[in-house]
Order: structure tokens, then C-alpha cells, then sequence
């Protein structure tokens, strides 16, 4: 336990000092050496939040391309619904059909399961509502602007389908 | 008619609010004197580079002293007032 | 860009006549909040960002919670 | 009503979404704040902006736990005597001016460092540094009183 | 910069009118506040300059040294003025909230007859 | 030069619609669920295009590297801290039982769990 | 300076004209939900405003103004929907 913890400090380290680098870059001596004393201390209080179950998960090298390879489909993804939901408010119209649909995902960890429900809310047309779970699958309650299909399955692909398997990649 | 009398005084107060600010906006105020000061030296007598922290640190610190104290009184204040929360804690944290 | 310290402005004046005539006190505080972001880039466009940064911090993070928990622990502010 | 408690405690347990958000945001808004404490001399901000931005982590501590949480994390006392150990900090640095023969805030020690460097200015980055502890100590601790009021009960 | 002035003179009129008219506790409270506010953008706007710029010497502002600075002593009075507003607040609600639990009522009508 | 200066007008200009459509969509809207939805699409590209064009415009044509990084990171904040709060306020919204427009007469979330 | 004041000044006035757009559902809303959402899209408008301010400037010290209201702006809004879900 005691070894896992001391992983868990190190990887709230590297997070911490790549951001005090982002907020200064600069890089003299002075400027390094107080970004180490402050991730020091910050971790020292952080790292128990921070990390949920393995310490490491994110330092395999195919995760972290899984992770690279995860923008640019987000990015498409994020382009077409931002179309979508501006070509609907902008029509005289208003041509919404809206309504909340129950979605079963195959997620099962904390952090997978949040980046999930992050990025369907970030999609304009969708945000997700809550999480339950029942028997042993999570199910995500998500509010639809244009419900095309009740039926789980269909819904699940036509809200999820690619970025699912995006995340995936990434965590369990 | 108290609600009157409070509505005509907010009137009155509007208009010479809006007459002092016609008067104060034809006179920009000038830059000499005690700010003139403070900028031409914040460099040669304090080293930092930013003004605003020398003036509250050095040149002004009895304001910073007072504004501390102020802080430390209201913590204290809102603990006192609070009472019953902070010992209902206490008892928690002791089980 | 005096045409955005104008805008700012009159969203501000407005921000403070919702605030002082709208009767939920719920929706009192909200509306005092956006009135702190709008001064906060008000101060901002006044080249003072010390002052904009402490606004800011104050408005986003102490002024809300302890407006909430006061309104929660008196029941809503009903009389 | 057996049933309808216990789904309530189900979905107590299920609030992921806020608790991963705050438990991924809790380093990098320390570390803000403590880039906003020590660069208060360089940059916009300061002992009390920072110290307000680092006192943040009670509310979002609070956001992803609860109370249990801020009673586990955080120890009340302690931070009582340590902005109290704030307060006298900046004291000291203020005497400093009139130990070393001037008047009270002079800064005595300027000429330590070129200026543009993080320790320059003399006694203003300590000032700065007892200031955010000051305050980060105080509105978190006047931060976690105002919270337990919520467990209170009324009689 | 006339809009200005104006401006905060009317925040702070508003706030007025909210302390000394509402009844209820909460909305004087926040009266207070409103009248912080609009004392802090007036300060502000009386050290504001035309073509000038933020009081920070750092390697931008030598490439714009032609242009002068905006007056810094405003800026620190109203950086001490923030602290204690946000401490006028929190003491102002906790009174208020000791209030509640005493009278049960945050009427302010209510209180001052309860009182005697 | 005048390459960079049309995709950086091209950015604005990109923030700027999805802005407007964003706007209009919290003012048309029926029902607080949909305007919450045009919302987001406020929060994402109408301020990553601008934060895009700000960073080009400091990378390129100010030299400057502090502005181009925090204008990134400040898209990256934006990023990881939108969507928690408007979760947050739609599960509220749904909880307090504020009305909802139910024109497909799809409500799995008020079948489970009735008032 | 470089030609590009025209195009900065522009926008940032076209987002402070979306601000006051949005002040109509502040103003109108329903439900307190409805001004929460307005606010919302109000603090992440006035980022891009500061962003833009920075920009045009040309002052780097500008932009952490907008880092601590991008990062800090949702909290008072989870705090209001903690207290609408206690409510009901």
C-alpha cells in the first residue's frame, strides 16, 4: 500500500509541475527549484484525491496515444453537433423534438465513465443527466434535443457510438 | 408616505450624483505628486515590478496591517457567532 | 474600446436594476453574481488587474457560498 | 419505503461526475494559487488574491465529499494557529524596517537579487508569502465553520 | 469617462434603495454588497487615463514606454476596500443567520416588534 | 503574413456564429432543458475559436510565447470545467421538477424515478 | 500597430453585445434555473473578452485574470444546484 502511494505522489508531481511550467515559462534556475518545492507541497496534500485506483495507468504508451489519437475525433464529433444544434436555433422553425433517453454503457472506472459523460455533454444536442446502475451495467440518463430512436441500443449508437470506443482505448 | 419620502430622497441624491459626476469627468485628475512618486521609485527603492504591490507592501504597508487585522477579527467574529458548529465538530472529531 | 466599456456598463446598470426589483431571493443572488463579473471586467478594461483578480476570486468563490448557505439555513428567506 | 431508501443511497454513491471533476481540478487550483502568492511581485496578484484562490480547495473538497471529507481532510485548530503564525510573520517583517534603523515597512533588505528574478524585492516576497498564508488559512477555516453550520440542527 | 461615473452612481443609488427599503434581511445584505461594488468601480475610474496601461514593469511595458501609467494609489485603496467587503459580508450573514435562529423570522419588521 | 491574418479572421468569425447561434437559442427556446443545450454550444467553439485565433495571433504575429500558452490553457480549463457545472444544473433542474417540454413523449428518466 | 486592432476591437464589442442579449433571460426567466444558465454563458463570454483585451494590449499579465475565472466560475454555479436539489 504504502509503495502505491508513493506512485500515486509521483505521478500528482509530474501533473503539478507541468502546469506550474504552463502558468511561467520561464526557466531559470530561481523559477525551477520554487516549482519544485510547490508541486512538492501540493501533491503532499493532493495525491490521495487525485489518484483512484492504479497509480500508473496512464504511463503505458498505448494508452497515451489512444489519448492523442482521442482529440481529433472528439474534435469532429464536437464540429458536427455544433452545426446541428446552430442549424436548429437559427431556423424560424424551431424544429426540436426532445426527450431523455436511458443509454447502457460498458464502462466501468470512475474516471472512464466521467471522461464519457464529459464529452456527450460537451456535444451540443446532448448532456447526461445521471448515472445508475443496474445489474452490474452502467446506464446513463442523457437528455436528447432530437430523439430519433427509443430503443437503448440504437440511441446508444447514434449518441456514443464513436466516442465510446475513443475512450475505451484510454480506460477500462 | 414613509415609502414617498424615501423614493423623493433617492431623487434628490440621483441628481447630484449625476451633477458632481458632469463636474468631476471635465477634470481629469493630474499626475504629479504622491503617485508620480511612488511609480518613479518602485523600481529603484523596492526592487519588485509591480507597482501596486510595492504601494500596499512598502509605501502604504500601516493599511495592509490594518486590513489584516480587520480579516482576523471577522474570522474570529463569525467563529464566535457560529459557536455551535465548530463544537459540534469538535465533538465528532474526538469519537 | 469605449465601445465595450459602454456595453460593459449598461450590462452592469442593468445586472443592478434586476437584482434590486426581482422579488425571489434566489434569483436576487444570481443576478449579483453576473453583476460581479461584469465589474470585474469592468475593472479590467480600466488596466487595474490586481483589482480584477481579487474581485473575481471574491465573486467566484466566497460571496456565492456564503450567500447559499445563509439562504439555505433560513428556510428559503420566506418572512 | 424500505425500497425508496435505499435507492436513495444508491444514487448518493453514484454522483460521479462532480467528484471527478473536483478531484481533477483540486492540484491544478492549488497550484494556481501558489503561482499567484509567489509571482505577486512580478505579475498581477498577491498575498490576498492567491490566498482566496488556494482557500477554494475547502469548497471543492466540500463539492466531491461532503462534510465527512472536509472533517477528514482538513484540522480546524491548526489553521486557527497557523494564520494567527501568519499575522506575526508579517508583523516581524514590518518591525524589520525599524530594527535596521528606518521607519516601520522600509524595505531594509531590498537589494537582494536583480529585479525581474522570483526572490527579489526583499521583504515584499515575504510579506507576500505571510499574507496568502494568513489569508488562505483564515477564509478556509471561516470557510469550513460557515459549511458546518449546514449539519447543525435546529432545536 | 462620464459613462462610467454614471454608472457606478446608479449601482450605488440602487443599493441604497434596496437597504433602506426592503424588508426582508437577506436583500439588505445584499444592498451592502451592492454599494461596495459601485464604490470600488468609482475609485477605480477616477485613477483611469487615456492611452496609458496597466502599472507593471515587465518586458512589455519597456517597448511601451512612451505611454504612461494608470495612477496605482486608487488601486491599492480599493484592493484593501475588497477584503473588508467580503468581510462585512460573511460577518453580516452569520449575524443574520443567529438572527433566524433566535426570532425565527428575518423580517426586519418582525424582529424590531419581537424586540420590544 | 496575410495568410495567417485570413485564418485568424477566419477563426473569429467561426467563434463569433456559434456564438450568436448559441445566444439565440438560449432566447428562443421553449424549455430550460433546451436552452441549456444551446449553451453549450456557446461555452465550446464560441470561445475555443476565439482562444484559437488569440493564441495564433500571439504565437505568430506578437512573438510572444506567455500569451499563445495561456490562451491554450485557458481553452483547456474551459474545456474540463463547463461540462461539471452543466451536469450539475440539469440533474438539479430535472430533480426540483421543472418543466419539461416532452414533444416525443420519451421520458425514461421521470418513468424511473416518479417524483 | 500590426493592423489587427480592427478585427480584435470588433469582436470583443460583438461578445459584449451577445452579453447584453443574454441579460433579457436574467431579466425574464421563469425559473431561477433559467438565470443560472444565463449566467453561466456570461462568465464564459467575459473570458473571451478578457482574452481578447490581453490581445489587443499586447500584455501577457493580462491573461491571468481570465485563467482564474475559467477555472474558478463553476463553482458557484454547482453550488446553486447543491441547493435547488436539497430544496426540493
Amino acid at each position: 500500500m504504502s509503495g502505491q502511494r508513493t506512485l500515486g505522489f509521483v505521478s500528482t508531481f509530474i501533473l503539478c509541475f507541468i502546469t506550474w511550467i504552463a502558468f511561467t515559462l520561464a526557466f531559470t534556475v530561481q523559477e525551477i527549484l520554487g516549482g519544485l518545492i510547490v508541486s512538492f507541497l501540493v501533491s503532499l496534500i493532493s495525491s490521495r484525491f487525485l489518484i483512484h485506483e492504479d497509480p500508473l495507468y496512464l504511463f503505458n504508451p498505448s494508452r497515451l496515444l489512444g489519448a492523442l489519437a482521442y482529440i481529433p475525433l472528439f474534435i469532429r464529433e464536437l464540429v458536427k453537433a455544433n452545426i446541428d444544434v446552430a442549424k436548429r436555433s437559427l431556423n424560424p422553425k424551431l424544429p426540436i423534438n426532445p426527450g431523455i433517453v436511458k443509454v447502457p454503457t460498458e464502462l466501468k472506472s470512475e474516471y472512464g465513465l466521467a471522461m464519457l459523460c464529459n464529452s456527450i455533454t460537451l456535444t451540443p444536442g446532448t448532456i447526461s443527466m445521471d448515472i445508475v446502475e443496474e445489474g452490474g451495467k452502467n446506464q446513463i440518463y442523457i437528455h436528447w434535443i432530437d430523439v430519433q430512436s427509443k430503443n437503448p441500443k440504437e440511441a446508444g449508437d447514434m449518441i456514443k457510438g464513436s466516442l465510446e470506443s475513443g475512450v475505451r482505448r484510454i480506460w477500462k | 408616505m414613509k415609502r414617498f419620502f424615501t423614493i423623493f430622497f433617492l431623487a434628490i441624491i440621483t441628481v447630484i450624483a449625476f451633477y458632481v459626476s458632469g463636474i468631476i469627468s471635465v477634470s481629469p485628475s493630474p499626475y504629479n505628486g504622491v503617485a508620480k512618486y511612488m511609480v518613479d521609485y518602485t523600481i529603484q527603492k523596492t526592487h519588485a515590478l509591480n507597482s501596486v504591490t510595492a504601494i500596499v507592501f512598502d509605501f502604504r504597508g500601516y493599511d495592509t496591517l490594518g486590513e489584516s487585522f480587520v480579516l482576523c477579527t471577522a474570522v474570529t467574529g463569525v467563529a464566535v457567532i457560529l459557536r455551535k458548529a465548530v463544537k459540534g465538530g469538535r465533538k465528532d472529531e474526538t469519537k | 474600446m469605449s465601445i465595450v466599456n459602454t456595453l460593459v456598463i449598461i450590462g452592469m446598470v442593468v445586472c443592478a436594476i434586476v437584482t434590486a426589483t426581482v422579488d425571489d431571493v434566489l434569483s436576487c443572488i444570481i443576478s449579483m453574481g453576473a453583476l460581479g463579473s461584469f465589474v470585474a471586467l469592468e475593472f479590467l478594461l480600466l488596466h487595474a488587474p490586481d483589482v480584477a483578480i481579487a474581485e473575481g476570486s471574491v465573486g467566484a468563490v466566497l460571496t456565492p457560498v456564503i450567500f447559499i448557505i445563509a439562504l439555505k439555513k433560513v428556510k428559503g428567506g420566506k418572512e | 419505503m424500505k425500497q425508496n431508501k435505499k435507492e436513495k443511497k444508491e444514487k448518493k454513491a453514484k454522483n460521479i461526475i462532480i467528484k471527478c471533476g473536483c478531484d481533477f481540478l483540486l492540484p491544478i487550483t492549488l497550484v494556481l494559487g501558489m503561482y499567484i502568492i509567489l509571482h505577486g511581485h512580478l505579475s498581477p496578484g498577491g498575498g490576498f488574491q492567491g490566498g482566496v484562490v488556494v482557500s477554494a480547495a475547502v469548497v471543492l473538497v466540500f463539492l466531491a465529499y461532503g462534510n465527512d471529507g472536509i472533517r477528514k481532510t482538513f484540522a480546524p485548530d491548526k489553521m486557527k494557529v497557523t494564520e494567527n503564525i501568519g499575522s506575526l510573520m508579517y508583523t516581524f517583517f514590518g518591525l524589520l524596517g525599524i530594527l535596521m534603523g528606518a521607519n516601520f515597512c522600509r524595505n531594509a533588505i531590498f537589494n537582494i537579487g536583480n529585479p525581474g528574478d522570483l526572490y527579489s524585492s526583499g521583504t515584499i516576497f515575504w510579506m507576500n508569502f505571510s499574507v496568502g498564508l494568513k489569508v488562505m488559512m483564515g477564509i478556509g477555516f471561516m470557510l469550513i465553520v460557515m459549511l458546518r453550520v449546514l449539519d447543525v440542527k435546529n432545536e | 469617462m462620464i459613462v462610467n461615473y454614471i454608472g457606478s452612481f446608479i449601482v450605488i443609488i440602487l443599493g441604497f434603495y434596496m437597504v433602506l427599503v426592503k424588508k426582508n434581511l437577506l436583500k439588505i445584505v445584499v444592498g451592502l454588497s451592492l454599494i461596495d461594488s459601485g464604490t470600488n468601480l468609482l475609485l477605480i475610474s477616477f485613477g483611469y487615463r487615456p492611452a496609458s496601461t496597466a502599472p507593471i514593469f515587465d518586458n512589455a511595458a519597456q517597448e511601451l514606454s512612451h505611454q504612461p501609467f494608470v495612477d496605482p494609489v486608487p488601486q491599492a485603496l480599493t484592493l484593501t476596500s475588497i477584503v473588508i467587503g467580503a468581510c462585512v459580508t460573511a460577518l453580516a450573514l452569520s449575524l443574520v443567520i443567529k438572527v433566524y435562529e433566535h426570532y425565527g423570522s428575518i423580517n426586519a419588521d418582525n424582529v424590531r416588534r419581537l424586540n420590544g | 503574413m496575410i495568410l495567417l491574418r485570413i485564418i485568424i479572421d477566419a477563426l473569429f468569425l467561426i467563434g463569433g456564429f456559434f456564438a450568436l447561434a448559441g445566444v439565440v437559442g438560449v432566447i428562443r427556446m421553449p424549455d430550460s432543458y433546451c436552452r441549456m443545450q444551446a449553451s453549450t454550444n456557446t461555452a465550446t467553439l464560441g470561445a475555443l475559436g476565439i482562444l484559437a485565433g488569440t493564441s495564433l495571433y500571439g504565437f505568430f504575429v506578437l512573438n510572444s510565447l506567455a500569451i499563445g500558452v495561456k490562451s491554450i490553457v485557458i481553452g483547456l480549463f474551459i474545456l474540463f470545467s463547463n461540462p461539471v457545472a452543466s451536469h450539475a444544473i440539469a440533474r438539479a433542474a430535472k430533480r426540483c421538477g421543472v418543466y419539461m417540454l416532452n414533444k416525443s413523449g420519451c421520458d425514461q428518466y421521470g418513468r424511473d424515478n416518479p417524483q | 500597430m500590426t493592423g489587427f486592432n480592427v478585427e480584435l476591437t470588433i469582436t470583443a464589442a460583438f461578445y459584449g453585445l451577445l452579453c447584453i442579449a443574454l441579460l433579457y433571460r436574467v431579466i425574464k426567466g421563469p425559473h431561477a434555473v433559467d438565470r443560472v444558465i444565463a449566467g453561466d454563458s456570461i462568465d464564459s463570454m467575459t473570458v473571451v473578452i478578457m482574452a481578447l483585451f490581453g490581445a489587443l494590449s499586447n500584455r501577457a499579465v493580462y491573461f491571468d485574470m481570465a485563467l482564474i475565472v475559467s477555472l474558478l466560475g463553476f463553482i458557484s454555479t454547482v453550488v446553486i444546484s447543491r441547493y435547488l436539489e436539497g430544496r426540493s
